[in-house]
């Protein structure tokens, strides 16, 4: 009885498991062909942004679906006895949506080619309906780490996207990313972070805020 | 910065409760070696430890409890798991837990009973904070305010085993019989087992629960996330199980 | 155009192996589960091996039914493609095939009790229902090296349990796993073996060997 | 009989893939040649390929004679069942057919100089005179894998050609490889890749396409 | 010039390599043949030596004229260049010689059943026909490391033998092979022993010493 | 045991012979480090060393020479291979030498010349023990009997270099090539190679010679023995010769 009871609840753990692999696999596909599209930026001039964005958008809908469909099925097991299986894509997910919109997308309010806007957790939250930073409750939310981390991602591209900018002839937008990077930087220093992968992580930073400011540099010879 | 100021604050909390955490398990894992290497010392199955034995477990239990009280709290909810591997102490508990109970009813107790003996020793041990809190009237209330709170809600929360920590105690629960038998059977010239007394049935030798204990796992399949750690947990086992047939065998010979 | 080509045969490509996957897994957990109530030999005395063979049919009948799921499914490939998969997980099932046998299982004649038939590579397709040592045809079949390996687990295991017999009080079994263990050690002697995957577990033997002859030894005494 | 019948076949199979090492051997030999003459390139300037062109040919054409000797032995066993020996060593050929196309040569209509073209899957087999992703038999060919592989190494060739033609004074060259570069990037981000070797070798695409970005924003400036 | 001459050195390096392999190889299967017999010895009774120690005879006399072409080869080139290639199995050949003599065999005088006698290094050498610890020129011979090891795996085949030996009911042999392994066991004390290879192999005697004694412990109760 | 007197004595002799080589082979190793050390203080290459680091390398070939005076008995026939394990020391002194004849002619010295030089050297320290020791009177015969013996016979043992020390030296001398390109480049701004004065043709850079000494490597087939120590050196200098094109292109840049 004691064997066939803790044995059914290894099955059932195991199909939890499948049910949410392939769940995390749709949003993976989601996500890689969003960044795809978003890898355009290297060679997209500004004043082309709008059809573009308009793409990334349509990929970060599918995102989002899919991250519905995550939440009400994880929501039903313990939230932290399954997060590592989908963090790392749930982050690239944020990480999309964190460029998209500094780009200028997923706003009414801004025009294409507006640049700089940076989501709040709240922002990325509302975005994909989810909560976050949940602490009453054990359901399924985004939490800071994966904002953090996701913020992180963005920082690396932006600072290959100024080298870019200079190339495509658009000096101001790689004078506007080096001192967002700097902000953030400074942003990251605040935190007081203990030896986890965050830690680790942000040390990529400080080869972003290197980058961007031999590029303003060379720019003021 | 005004909001990475605000996710400082956040972080912060998650740290401090992960320092505590980590604190109180290393001192339950401890404890729970200790109680082990006391019931090391016990010499063959019988329902009553000795004296002196039983008087060192329910000693360390009951420091353990109140460790447990001190922790409850902390892992209640979303926490439970958060935390899940700064709890290891579970496993070593699990494992002093059922070799106690082993030792006297020569059986594998069940993870429900287990989870109701720890619920209890965590009660017992709110139970006694709080006394000692009013002895002491106060004194430790500087490094204590958290288990004050903890008293307050009512029914208190308490301390809940995954399915994980029972499996992987018992893992290593089959490690401290193999222990159990060879020295027994150093000391005593017998493999431990039942009387051939106790109720007519054929005597029952620990290498018959070695054996259960080992094809029960090898039936099981591969438990909760890592397959690495399950199967090289299996194989100390499958290890430990062999150790016990060598010493069968080289006791008929 | 290329990359159109290619990302439908990949994703192909990925989804075989993913339903291969799932088929693996699924005889994998079979097998696990047999290999356990095989592993109850160690303490059953012979006299009680009847309703214990008959629960280690009813898994390597459940083994047989997935072998044959991933046979039919298989042969739609190259064979030699995925191999690689499920080569491990089908050696254990031969292996689990072969210890019920020589312990008196799979057959009408056999008394239980009657210990000691060695399958042969036919006898195990048969009971399997698969070709073996297919040549003329790519489709679905287990190779010879594939029943050795079985083979040689097998002898682990006996040789574990000549150890057990005498404990039970059973020496003559003890005796006879040692000749038959013996007599295959000369037989893989024969094989001019190069320095692969065989080879190292042949090996092996060599400790079984001398394992059962220090049990047949200590019973000489 | 058992072992008698095993022995004559695992006997056979040694002497297969001894045959089988000793072709490859020499066709890693002959590799080994042409990427080391290939590997002048990164101090040669443009107006000097005619003649080092002609050398990397020699060297091809000692490759293609040894694939093709590789093709008919290995025709005779099933393909997958051999294939993880020589892919590797093939993989590296078709680089240096790529290559060396790409800088101009291997073709009679482009003329020493012209470089940039992309030999496809079909060129490649045509060259060695293989086929190509059979399907409908079981016969020696380049799979599409195998084709990729060897594209991507190429990659990383022409991002380090691009750094040192800047330093033979050959802009123009460095500003073309970036753009195939990037050409190429944008291809591979279409598949759908799996966790396999594929898709590792793929991110170092990555580092190329970062790597000529530098290098055209120095010549921008 | 520099570069022909080196390749060519090198290639020529190569083919020695190959041809020395083959050789190695055909030495090889001879070894492993006549270790095969050998193992017999385990399950013989020696009143029934004569026929099979015939057997082993053969086996060594194919060992000897391969190590005679080894040694016609070898000997053009520079003797420790390639030494490393053939040591392991020439020490495993000089096992089966000091095995067989034990036993009785490779001798016109001893009647098989008398076992015990040791060959010297020089017998080793006298039955390959080859020098053996040359100092004076650079040619093929067998060293003295080469005859230790070869000991030293002799011992752990006698220590089993002891064990079988009593099995078979041959008491005086259990006995006779005890005093002569910790004979040898002295004797290896004599030597000085370096951080190497031998002294390593040295500690699996003691294993052995321990082994027999046991056996005699038994006998004696 | 008699027997295994007569073998113990035979494999002390090697093991003290392998001793004395080790020991020989050290301070040969680390005289060689120093002349490269010298001579990566050279700031371009031209014919003549600067007279000060010519003087510290001339004083460090001649207690090398010395060295190999005393090694040259010790690896003779048989022994050139059998110890050859223990000789890393003349890949090393290859290296050096290689080095030393680059930064003077912007060329590699070929095998032959190398062998050659090495010989020269092992016969310049046999004649200079010989002097020493008659000067000494035999001070220091207690520790030099191999010295004296080694002089007698005529012609006297020389040191041979093996294809694969003078292949492994020059893979090393690709590394000295990069640092050299590295600090030269710093200190002088300038890629080091030939004045476009030397002759007339073409200036040629330190660069060419690398992608050279590259495709060089690249093209001969696996030498001697290991390929996987083979393919580690190719490795190695692969990624020397991308230092150096980096340096070259942040230098056009």
């Amino acid at each position: 009885a004691l064997f066939e009871q803790l044995k059914s609840k290894i099955e059932e753990d195991a199909s939890v498991r499948k049910e949410l692999d392939q769940i995390i696999d749709e949003l993976n596909q989601h996500v890689s062909f969003t960044q795809g599209i978003l890898s355009r930026v290297h060679s997209t001039p500004r004043s082309k942004y709008a059809p573009w964005l308009a793409q990334v958008e349509d990929g970060i809908k599918k995102e989002v679906e899919t991250v519905g469909k995550l939440a009400s099925f994880a929501s039903q097991y313990p939230y932290y006895k399954y997060n590592h299986k989908w963090t790392r894509t749930l982050q690239d997910a944020i990480s999309t949506a964190l460029l998209c919109a500094w780009l200028g997308g997923l706003s009414e309010s801004t025009k294409p080619g507006d640049v700089g806007r940076l989501l709040t957790l709240e922002d990325v939250g509302a975005i994909f309906s989810v909560p976050v930073n949940l602490k009453d409750r054990d359901a399924f939310h985004i939490t800071i780490e994966e904002y953090l981390l996701g913020l992180i991602s963005v920082v690396d591209d932006l600072a290959r996207l100024a080298v870019n900018s200079v190339t495509l002839g658009d000096n101001a937008l790689a004078v506007q990313i080096s001192s967002f990077i700097k902000d953030l930087h400074a942003g990251f220093q605040v935190l007081n972070l203990k030896n986890d992968i965050l830690r680790k992580r942000v040390d990529s930073i400080k080869y972003a805020v290197k980058k961007v400011e031999d590029v303003v540099y060379d720019l003021s010879l | 910065t005004p909001m990475f100021e605000r996710l400082r604050d956040e972080l912060d909390e998650h740290h401090d409760r992960r320092e505590r955490i980590v604190k109180l398990s290393r001192d339950i894992t401890a404890l729970s070696k200790k109680i082990i290497f006391s019931l090391q010392r016990v010499r063959k199955i019988e329902p009553q430890l000795p004296k002196n034995i039983q008087d060192e477990v329910d000693a360390r239990l009951a420091e353990i409890a109140k460790l447990l009280a001190a922790l409850a709290p902390e892992i209640q909810g979303l926490n439970r798991y958060r935390y899940s591997r700064s709890l290891m102490c579970l496993e070593e508990l699990v494992e002093a837990l059922t070799f106690a109970h082993y030792l006297k009813t020569q059986t594998l107790i069940r993870y429900e009973d287990l989870c109701a003996t720890v619920e209890d020793l965590t009660r017992q041990g709110i139970a006694a904070v709080a006394t000692s809190s009013e002895d002491q009237v106060m004194t430790d209330a500087a490094d204590g305010p958290k288990q004050a709170d903890a008293t307050k809600p009512d029914p208190p929360a308490t301390v809940s085993l995954t399915q994980d920590d029972y499996l992987y105690g018992i893992f290593d629960l089959t490690g401290e019989m193999m222990r159990f038998a060879t020295t027994t059977l150093a000391l005593t010239g017998v493999l431990a087992g039942s009387e051939s007394s106790t109720s007519g049935d054929e005597p029952r030798t620990i290498l018959q629960d070695m054996h259960d204990l080992g094809s029960f796992f090898e039936m099981l399949p591969v438990g909760g996330g890592s397959r690495f750690q399950w199967e090289k947990k299996l194989e100390v086992t499958r290890q430990s199980v062999q150790k016990v047939e060598r010493l069968g065998y080289d006791w008929i010979i």
